[in-house]
């Protein structure tokens, strides 16, 4: 992308900050990124309908960590099972009921763990450079919305910005391409 | 409304519904009162063949079976109100108490095992050791039992009464602000609640352990009150499913999370039934008690039984879990529908295995009989349900204050 | 992880090794040691070899079976060429090899200087100044020298008694206080001659003991127990199945008394008297045999005076029990009446009895040949001893291991008179109580070390020879009387032609050839007489008659003394006159009636403890058998010893055991109850005393929880009437799942062996030899008693004893007595809850333990029905030289591991490795685990269950009816079943 | 309490960061003192525990048949204390229930810690510890693996997951947060968040993805937290031990364990939020709440021993009525009867609303539920083993010194751990909060009138 403006528009809700989105989705501006103390579901919702995103990716990698918990669960107990072949208290040698144990707590084991990882791969965490346009007050009481665009756009992107709601406008000039963009 | 995703994609699941349809009440009655006809005959018929073992003996698959429905659906008001679940409006009360009339029949239905007692205790033709007796003897058994059929009945009238007061109505449908439901149902709730579980463990235990005497597991009263709980559930999501095609565009079971929340319900229990199954299994399997593992063998591991053994946690958990799984398939009233269908019949085959085979351990009785006072027992259900249907469909009609 | 043999006891291992190659020709030039770097084809490391010899625990003389593995004797067993034990030894013969490997044994020679103190001194220093001594004393005239000593056999006594001759003095005592004297004199006044009958249990129908513990201490144990078993097995008799009726006369139930159909709860002291009586009713009911030849009216009068109803009044036995027990000794078909105590009335009421009933020279024998009397008359023993308090004796050699100091009457004031003797000089292997009053102490071999030869009886004599090199610097008891012979005697030394024991013996045994074999060489009778561990021959029973001059006489059974309540003393099982109590094996395997362990107690019936003020009141919290402590005053002063409250002793006695009460006997036996001998009147073993509470508190110790066994299915009873009609016993608690399935797993498939067991609960006594063979063969620990109270006890098999409830009385034993051990399950409930494989099922269906995996979760023993797994809480010790005595082939397990019975798993494979080799299969018999090896009831079967001839399914087979598994609706399947115990109901 | 805070019944977004940061300062002499005092106490069971090491377990009261005691009891105790935290935490977020957001993140932080106490008592309860790794499946020349039939395998397949997931849920719900001290704060501790938050900037990718992630941990934690306690009731569920062999063990000591979590989370919750003044963000309304699961899982377990009890009158199996005659009768049948009075009856004080919304009753409440919980479990490991099937091993089991200072030492353990959290770490999720602080203001609204009475 060319280097550009981004502004930078504060609010005081989320209500607002999801207002700010929509109207930049119905100028089909989407080269923003939002900042919010908490997932607030107004501006969730608001940037998935705008980007046309569906659900997070993240829950192909739980489900991709659960089957290979539970597949590895019974390589390891059928398995070993077999290679020893020991009469223990006259069960049988593969007996499934007690494995299915070791089966769930394995499926839950590395489940939760390859969701972490997709969790940080998919918001490209841990990155210690910090995005443009980021106020630490985003991280408290304040919602950002950082819009990236050329500089005949200001105007109209800040009026629009204004009319939803925005407390406090800032520009900014992008050296680089700052905002994260993965999905 | 679910905290975390976006409610655009359950509208995106939900196919857009045809020209309202007027439900037509009179067929569904004419059917239920067919049923119960076919049912009165059936039994005449199978009493004169002398099949008086498998008349009484599906007679008492059938009362717990819609016993369970009917009550398990007031605990599941009582349990909305407990955790003061709002986010439906009255519509969901409402679906959940329709099935209650069933319970004052249930208590003169309960008569037919009395009548039938020497065809279901085998304790009754041969007798336990006294010390055994003092809790296994035919009029204690049918007095405790009676009573707690009684109370619960009248309590759950009471509840079902203030539930549908005004009040109460009004509470639901203000989900906005903050503050407790009427004290009447505030004070009901808990204390039906709590009763449900300890009476459905009695009848778990008398009804259905005792037919057995040597067998015991502590686990199987909660068991059966969970799978009672469930079996409502489904039966609910049905009627949702149902009302949902019939009640025409913005009717509440339109709502994109009703169903999804039905779903969930479903999924859930089922995934906790299951819980509650496997601990039994697992704890019986390992102990290796034959006074205990033979109630699974005969059930699960020996002809004739083992299919329909096999059946009932197919029907009950492999279906609803792998299927509810996704939120879409929760959202899709077909495959939410199919699913609650199967769970119905999953729970009545439940109820059928643990019963039948401690009577007849060797041999499947299944047939005309069968049917036939199964079918009367459905009827009647649906004549006893009938008006609390149409509570909800009033409810839930579009436009009604029902909705959210 | 440890394998038990510290580097340091593998150092003295070596060391001895080399010991072995020299025993089979056993010669003094073998003191020296062959090193393992040059092999000697007579040491195979890792190989036993097996030595014959004899036992020398009690007067018995069971022959022995030494098994030495480099150079170390670790086990013993039976000689099954023995007529005596064939086979089979008892707790103590057991348990002599910690006598053998006694950490407290004497190592050097010791000399008491004038503090008291003792000071280790070289052996040809001791051996001058005894010698010295002795010659001293000989100038200063005859008989200044006293020898008291045990029996060292017939040979070895005679060299004792020809070297005190050399020192010019004839006062010579081999005492022992459990002695003959009664049973001779009874003979002797009876039949007219002085020596000891015979008696053949198996061949009587009833068994009536007046006091005779035959199955614990009486004559001899493991013989009687054998007869014993064999008598209450169901046979065929007078045309039906019937089971031996048999009687225990006396005032504490004992072990004995809980194997027979009737306690009869005597007062102390008159057992004679009931016999009397019984003899009256036997005599009134005309039930005297015909070829008994004697003289009807002269028993009749002589009988007279004991009418039931006196003595019953005497003895406090019911009048109709007497005759009960009258009508089943006149009745049988052969009877016996043994019996007990010091008192010689007690013998000769039983003698008559026997007689008159016919029943001699066919229960009660005679043999010719009986060898010379061993032990001298305590009348001759007094007036050794009356010489040494008037100062006749300048010298007291007291040796052997005999300890009059502890054992001998206190009215014989032994301890008193040794005090005043210049010179006292003891020769044994423990120091014990008469070791602490000599001024010379000279460590001698033990038994095993040392030639010796025995003769129990007529036709059976024992060769004892050494089994091992001394663990030691000891010297051989008769070597050192020789040498000072030698040297002392001067002009009389040609009175001992030998050079030393071992000739002494051999040139005994070439006479006995010339006798026994005269045409057999001396060497090879030599040679097979070690190899079989002595000659044994048929003896002709002698025709005896009962003398009428017995029958003229008034019989004056000593009654019960005067005093409120009585003290009844019994020998224990494993002490008997008190010589056992230093063995630790001993101490801790519990005493199997009141399963009280490392203590001496007072027994007494509740309302005799209610009167004393006290209630069972045991910490529930802690294994207590009792805590009261009572003082007893008798008339030789006060005993003090804590109370253990029991049905199973006479209201208004107290039973108190002997062989407790050391004050000098090694760490194992000090500070534990009262020596009772120290108490007890010459002739008696009952006392009256009066007793009262203290305040004091002492706790007795035992293994056993509850001695209630709550209706279960553990010991199981059925009557010989149900038996003969062949009903089957209802089981508590087993399922009803007929037509049902209930198994819940594939069962597995043993090929090959399968390994079972069968034990049969009718012929266990109790005497718990399987328990110490147990702790002999798999190294098993000793806690100790704190440590047993806190339920850590290690035995791997252990013998329960529960008493019937009071409902249960009517129809039951008196006890319910069998060993308990690893029941090895199929469906081992302590398996599968093991995280590591720790426990697991062998392919020869052994459940397993592998010491080295287990990580010591316990969860095993939780999930055990048995209770059967023992947990190291710390890691065992065994304080050398006790640690010589570890088996090799058995580890020995570390602090945390759990360990158990594996049916001797080490046996098993051994044996499958030697049919291996040999290219056979193996032999049903041929593996025998210590426990059914020591068995001398032969209770205990093992076997393949896979071999359809096998002795133990035959044993099964034989006993459908009574055979049964343990706890069944756990469904364990355990490959060890029970025999039903056979009681026959009370009217 | 601050004149401040009373007035101010419309908390702001400001007002919450406020209140933790607050809670984050530096700690004075009192705190290090308290934390110094854990250390010594945890330092004390350390020593008995090498003590016990070197010794062997005969230095405690253990014996035959008293195989498992206090040690597993700790570990049952420590284990059922850490489930509050994940029910708080995952199933209430399930749920949607609004209160739990002030007092999850402290749940969930004694949770980690818990399980981290619970973890040693099977180490310290091994007679070889050293070779504890047995149990674990690791490649090895000889490929010995454990057996996945025995609960103690399960156990560790358990309660690693567990303590795996938990720290994760934990550690995902406080990236936000602790990216949030990172901005106020300075020096080391910035270093400490900047690394730990993994810059976090909340740019709704990141929310999107933070929300699923959290939701299926959720979801997970879920069935995990029901299969933990109930594989731990299984250890003894499994065997055929009178008094252990019951199906209703698992959801029975599932509800145990929620019922003896909150208990602890009220005790620790109710003097760290006066100590940390975060009362107007843990306000007495969630202490209500919280007071009501109590009292909810208070009925389940009573309805439990109620079953069990039962049942073995109904089956009238001699074995079975023996061993619980003795839990009721025996000699350590009080401890039975304290238990019954600590789980069953005083919870049930709490149905009266003036209990649930009063600390100091909730306080002392709490205590005798931590007690009986503790009591439940040894009445039924100690007490069961002491009276099992063969009569002529029975044993009551009473501890010695080495067991109560371990078991001392581990609270010392856990106390420590959790102390320094909360002061290190936000204690209460601002995040959280301030997405439902619609409700936090309902509370403080709610809470007012008890807050001016105190």
């Amino acid at each position: 992308m060319s280097d550009g403006i981004a502004l930078i528009s504060t609010f005081s809700s989320d209500d607002e900050c999801a207002q700010g989105i929509e109207a930049l989705h119905r100028a089909h501006v989407h080269d923003f990124s939002a900042f919010a103390p908490f997932p607030s579901e107004k501006i969730l919702e608001a940037t998935s309908e705008a980007r046309g995103q569906g659900r997070s990716p993240v829950r192909w990698w739980v489900l991709t960590g659960g089957i290979t918990g539970i597949l590895t669960a019974i390589a390891l107990t059928v398995g070993t099972s077999y290679e020893w072949n020991l009469n223990v208290g006259g069960r049988p040698i593969a007996s499934i009921p007690p494995y299915i144990i070791i089966m769930f707590e394995l499926m839950i084991l590395m489940g939760g763990l390859s969701g972490l990882l997709g969790f940080l791969f998919h918001s490209c965490l841990p990155a210690f450079d910090s995005a443009a346009g980021y106020r630490s007050r985003f991280g408290a009481d304040k919602f950002g919305l950082v819009v990236r665009c050329a500089e005949n756009e200001v105007s109209r992107l800040e009026s629009l910005l204004r009319d939803a709601g925005a407390e406090d406008i800032a520009r900014e000039a992008v050296i680089t391409q700052g905002v994260p963009s993965h999905h | 409304m679910s905290a975390n995703q976006p409610a655009s994609l359950g509208a995106a699941a939900v196919r857009p519904l045809r020209a309202p349809v007027q439900v037509n009440w009179q067929r569904l009655n004419t059917i239920a009162i067919a049923l119960l006809a076919i049912g009165l005959i059936g039994l005449v018929a199978a009493l004169g063949a002398g099949q008086a073992d498998r008349v009484w003996q599906t007679w008492l698959v059938n009362l717990l079976y819609f016993m369970g429905i009917a009550q398990a659906g007031v605990v599941c008001s009582c349990a909305f109100y407990l955790v003061q679940g709002r986010w439906a409006g009255s519509v969901p009360y409402r679906l959940a108490e329709s099935f209650w009339l069933f319970l004052p029949l249930a208590v003169v239905l309960f008569a037919g095992v009395f009548i039938g007692r020497d065809h279901i205790f085998p304790w009754i033709t041969h007798p336990l050791p006294p010390n055994r007796t003092v809790w296994l003897n035919v009029p204690f058994l049918f007095a405790r039992d009676g009573a707690a059929l009684l109370i619960m009945a009248l309590l759950s009238a009471w509840f079902v009464g203030a539930s549908r007061g005004p009040d109460a109505v009004r509470w639901t449908n203000s989900a906005s602000d903050i503050e407790m439901p009427p004290p009447a149902l505030r004070r009901l709730a808990p204390i039906i609640a709590i009763l449900y579980c300890f009476t459905y463990s009695l009848f778990a235990f008398d009804l259905v352990m005792s037919l057995s005497p040597q067998w015991h597991s502590t686990l199987f009263g909660w068991w059966f009150f969970a799978t009672c709980f469930w079996s409502a559930a489904v039966a609910m999501a049905f009627s949702a499913v149902q009302f949902r095609r019939l009640l025409g565009p913005g009717n509440a079971f339109t709502a994109p999370t009703i169903l999804h929340d039905y779903g969930k319900l479903v999924f859930a229990f089922s995934v906790f039934w299951i819980y509650l199954s496997f601990a039994q299994y697992l704890v019986i399997w390992y102990g290796d008690f034959p006074a205990e593992t033979f109630f699974l063998l005969v059930r699960l591991w020996h002809a004739p039984w083992s299919p329909l053994g096999w059946l009932a946690p197919i029907l009950i958990w492999v279906v609803p879990f792998t299927v509810l799984m996704s939120v879409r398939s929760k959202k899709t009233p077909r495959i939410l529908g199919t699913v609650a269908v199967l769970g119905l019949i999953g729970v009545w085959d439940l109820y059928y295995i643990l019963i039948v085979p401690a009577l007849s351990p060797n041999k499947l009785p299944f047939g005309w009989v069968e049917l036939c006072v199964t079918a009367g027992f459905l009827g009647a259900f649906i004549l006893c349900a009938l008006p609390g249907l149409r509570i909800v469909a009033s409810a839930a009609a579009p436009g009604a204050d029902g909705g959210e | 992880m440890s394998d038990g043999l510290s580097r340091r006891s593998f150092l003295k291992l070596a060391a001895t090794a080399g010991a072995a190659a020299a025993i089979p020709g056993c010669e003094p030039a073998a003191r020296k040691i062959i090193p393992y770097v040059v092999p000697d084809e007579n040491v195979i490391p890792g190989v036993p070899t097996f030595y014959a010899t004899t036992c020398s625990e009690c007067p018995a003389g069971c022959g022995l079976v030494a098994r030495v593995r480099e150079g170390r004797v670790i086990k013993l067993e039976g000689n099954p060429a023995d007529p005596i034990s064939q086979g089979s030894i008892c707790a103590r013969g057991q348990a002599s090899l910690q006598g053998l490997y006694n950490p407290d044994r004497l190592g050097k020679p010791h000399k008491r200087a004038e503090d008291g103190s003792l000071q280790e001194i070289a052996w040809d220093q001791a051996t001058k100044e005894f010698n010295d001594r002795l010659a001293a004393a000989a100038e200063a005239g005859k008989d200044r020298i006293a020898f008291i000593g045990a029996s060292q056999g017939p040979t070895l006594d005679k060299v004792t008694a020809l070297w005190l001759q050399a020192y010019g003095s004839a006062r010579l005592a081999f005492w022992e206080r459990i002695g003959e004297e009664p049973a001779r004199a009874a003979a002797d006044a009876c039949f007219g001659r002085r020596d000891l009958p015979l008696y053949k249990l198996d061949q009587a129908e009833t068994i009536i003991s007046f006091g005779a513990d035959f199955l614990e201490t009486w004559g001899s144990p493991v013989e009687y127990t054998r007869q014993y078993a064999d008598f209450r097995t169901p046979r065929m008799r007078k045309g039906g199945l019937t089971l031996g009726k048999a009687a225990y006369v006396s005032a504490r139930l004992g072990s004995t008394g809980a194997r027979c159909d009737e306690w009869v709860a005597a007062n102390p002291g008159t057992e004679g008297a009931v016999a009397m009586a019984v003899l009256n009713v036997v005599v009134n009911q005309g039930w005297i045999s015909r070829d008994s030849g004697v003289a009807a009216d002269a028993v009749k009068n002589f009988a007279a005076a004991y009418d039931p109803h006196t003595v019953s009044e005497q003895s406090g036995v019911p009048v109709d029990t007497i005759n009960k027990l009258g009508a089943w000794f006149g009745q049988a078909d052969g009877a016996v009446a043994l019996p007990g105590g010091d008192d010689p009335q007690t013998y000769i009421a039983a003698y008559i009895l026997n007689a008159v009933t016919g029943n001699v020279g066919r229960t009660m024998v005679f043999l010719d040949g009986s060898p010379a009397e061993a032990v001298t008359r305590p009348d001759q023993v007094k007036t050794v001893i009356q010489a040494i308090r008037d100062g006749q004796v300048d010298v007291v050699v007291v040796a052997g291991g005999a300890n009059p100091v502890y054992s001998m009457p206190p009215a014989w004031g032994f301890a008193a008179a040794l005090k005043r003797v210049p010179f006292v000089a003891w020769m044994g292997d423990a120091p014990d109580e008469t070791a602490a009053a000599a001024h010379l102490l000279l460590p001698v071999h033990h038994a095993l070390e040392s030639w010796r030869d025995t003769a129990p009886r007529a036709g059976v004599y024992g060769l004892g020879q050494p089994v091992m090199q001394p663990v030691f610097p000891s010297r051989a008891l008769h070597d050192v009387l020789i040498e000072s012979a030698h040297l002392g005697a001067g002009a009389s030394a040609q009175s001992i032609p030998w050079e030393n024991a071992s000739d002494a013996v051999n040139a005994a045994w070439q006479d006995l050839q010339g006798k026994l074999a005269p045409d057999s060489t001396g060497q090879a009778f030599w040679d097979d007489a070690r190899r079989k561990g002595g000659v044994f021959r048929e003896a002709k029973p002698a025709a005896v008659k009962l003398g009428s001059a017995v029958l003229a006489q008034k019989l004056q059974p000593k009654a019960a003394s005067s005093g409120p309540l009585t003290l009844a003393a019994f020998p224990h099982i494993f002490f008997y006159d008190g010589r056992g109590a230093n063995k630790s094996w001993l101490q801790e395997i519990p005493e199997p009636v009141s399963q009280i362990v490392w203590d001496g107690w007072a027994e007494m019936h509740p309302d005799t403890a209610a009167q004393l003020g006290i209630k069972e009141s045991y910490e529930s919290t802690r294994l207590y058998a009792g805590i009261d402590v009572v003082q007893i005053d008798t008339p030789n002063g006060p005993i003090e010893t804590a109370v253990h409250i029991t049905s199973l002793v006479k209201p208004g006695v107290i039973a108190m055991p002997i062989g407790q009460g050391h004050s000098s006997y090694g760490r194992y036996a000090a500070g534990r109850g009262a020596n009772l001998w120290a108490y007890l009147p010459e002739g008696t073993r009952s006392l009256g005393v009066q007793a009262r509470k203290t305040e004091k508190r002492h706790q007795l110790v035992t293994p056993m929880g509850k001695g209630d066994m709550m209706g279960r299915s553990i010991i199981e009873a059925m009557s010989i009437g149900d038996l003969v009609k062949g009903v089957v016993p209802e089981v508590e608690g087993e399922p009803h799942l007929e037509g049902v399935p209930h198994e819940m797993y594939e069962p597995f498939k043993y090929t090959g062996h399968k390994w079972g067991m069968t034990v049969d609960v009718n012929s266990c006594t109790g005497c718990s030899a399987c328990v110490a063979a147990c702790y002999a063969e798999n190294n098993i620990g000793v806690e100790g008693k704190d440590n047993v109270a806190l339920g850590r006890i290690m035995s791997w098999i252990r013998v329960e004893r529960f008493i019937p409830r009071a409902d249960e009385e009517s129809h039951g034993p008196l006890l319910y007595i069998a060993p308990i051990m690893c029941q090895q399950c199929d469906h081992a409930p302590c398996e599968p809850v093991c995280p590591v494989f720790a426990s697991s099922h062998t392919s020869e269906g052994l459940n397993a333990q592998i010491y080295n995996r287990c990580i010591g979760t316990r969860f095993c023993e939780n999930n055990c029905p048995y209770k059967v797994r023992r947990f190291n809480w710390y890691a065992p010790e065994w304080p050398e030289p006790l640690n010589l005595q570890l088996n090799p082939d058995v580890t020995v397990r570390g602090a945390g591991v759990m360990e158990k019975c594996t049916f001797c798993i080490q046996r098993i494979t051994t044996a499958e490795i030697n049919a291996r080799t040999e290219n056979r299969n193996l032999v049903d018999g041929e593996i025998i685990p210590a426990c059914a090896q020591a068995c001398p009831a032969r209770a205990i079967t093992f076997g393949d269950l896979n071999d359809p001839n096998s002795a133990v399914l035959k044993r099964r087979a034989d006993n459908k009816l009574r055979n049964y598994t343990m706890l069944p609706e756990n469904n364990a399947l355990p490959q060890v079943t029970y025999l039903r115990t056979l009681y026959r109901e009370k009217a | 309490m601050a004149a401040a805070v009373e007035t101010n019944l419309q908390p702001s977004y400001i007002d919450i960061d406020r209140n933790v940061q607050r809670a984050m300062a530096p700690g004075g002499l009192k705190y290090w003192l308290w934390v110094a005092f854990c250390a010594f106490l945890t330092a004390l069971g350390m020593i008995f525990w090498t003590n016990q090491i070197y010794k062997g377990l005969g230095v405690t009261g253990y014996g035959q048949p008293n195989m498992w005691a206090v040690y597993i009891t700790d570990f049952v105790f420590w284990v059922g204390i850490a489930h509050s935290g994940t029910l708080i935490s995952a199933i209430l977020f399930l749920f949607r229930v609004r209160w739990r957001t002030a007092v999850y993140r402290c749940a969930e932080t004694m949770t980690v810690f818990a399980v981290l106490t619970a973890g040693l008592f099977p180490l310290i309860h091994l007679g070889r510890v050293w070779f504890f790794y047995w149990c674990v499946p690791y490649p090895n020349e000889r490929f010995l693996q454990p057996d996945f039939r025995s609960p103690l395998v399960w156990d560790f397949f358990a309660i690693s997951t567990y303590l795996t997931i938990s720290t994760v849920f934990l550690f995902t719900g406080l990236i936000p947060d602790l990216a949030n001290a990172r901005e106020v704060s300075t020096g080391w501790r910035k270093t400490l968040y900047t690394i730990l938050s993994f810059g976090w900037q909340g740019t709704d990718r990141q929310w999107r993805n933070f929300s699923m992630v959290y939701l299926l941990l959720a979801g997970f934690a879920t069935p995990l937290v029901l299969s933990v306690h109930s594989v731990v009731s299984w250890d003894f569920a499994m065997t055929q031990l009178p008094g252990w062999h019951s199906t209703i063990f698992a959801p029975y000591f599932v509800a145990g364990a929620i019922f003896s979590g909150c208990g602890l989370v009220l005790t620790l919750i109710i003097p760290m939020r006066k100590l940390m003044k975060i009362e107007d963000l843990v306000t007495i309304w969630h202490l209500d709440n919280l007071a009501k699961v109590v009292l909810l899982t208070s009925l389940i377990i009573t309805y439990s021993y109620a079953t069990e009890s039962f049942m073995v009158w109904y089956t009238q199996d001699p074995i079975e009525i023996m061993t619980f005659n003795q839990r009721y009768y025996g000699p350590q049948g009080y401890l039975f009867w304290m238990m019954v009075a600590c789980n069953c009856a005083i919870p049930l004080l709490l149905f009266i609303p003036r209990i649930r919304t009063n600390t100091v009753c909730l306080f002392i409440i709490s205590i005798f539920v931590n007690i009986g919980m503790w009591l439940e479990r040894f009445v039924i490991i100690a007490g069961s083993l002491a009276t099992n099937t063969e009569p002529s091993q029975w044993r009551f089991y009473v501890p010695k010194l080495t067991e109560v200072v371990i078991t001392v030492g581990s609270f010392g353990w856990f106390l420590m751990n959790f102390s320094l959290f909360a002061k290190f770490m936000p204690i209460v999720s601002m995040t959280e909060l301030k997405e439902g602080i619609g409700w936090l203001r309902h509370a403080v609204r709610e809470t007012y009138p008890y807050r001016k009475a105190a």
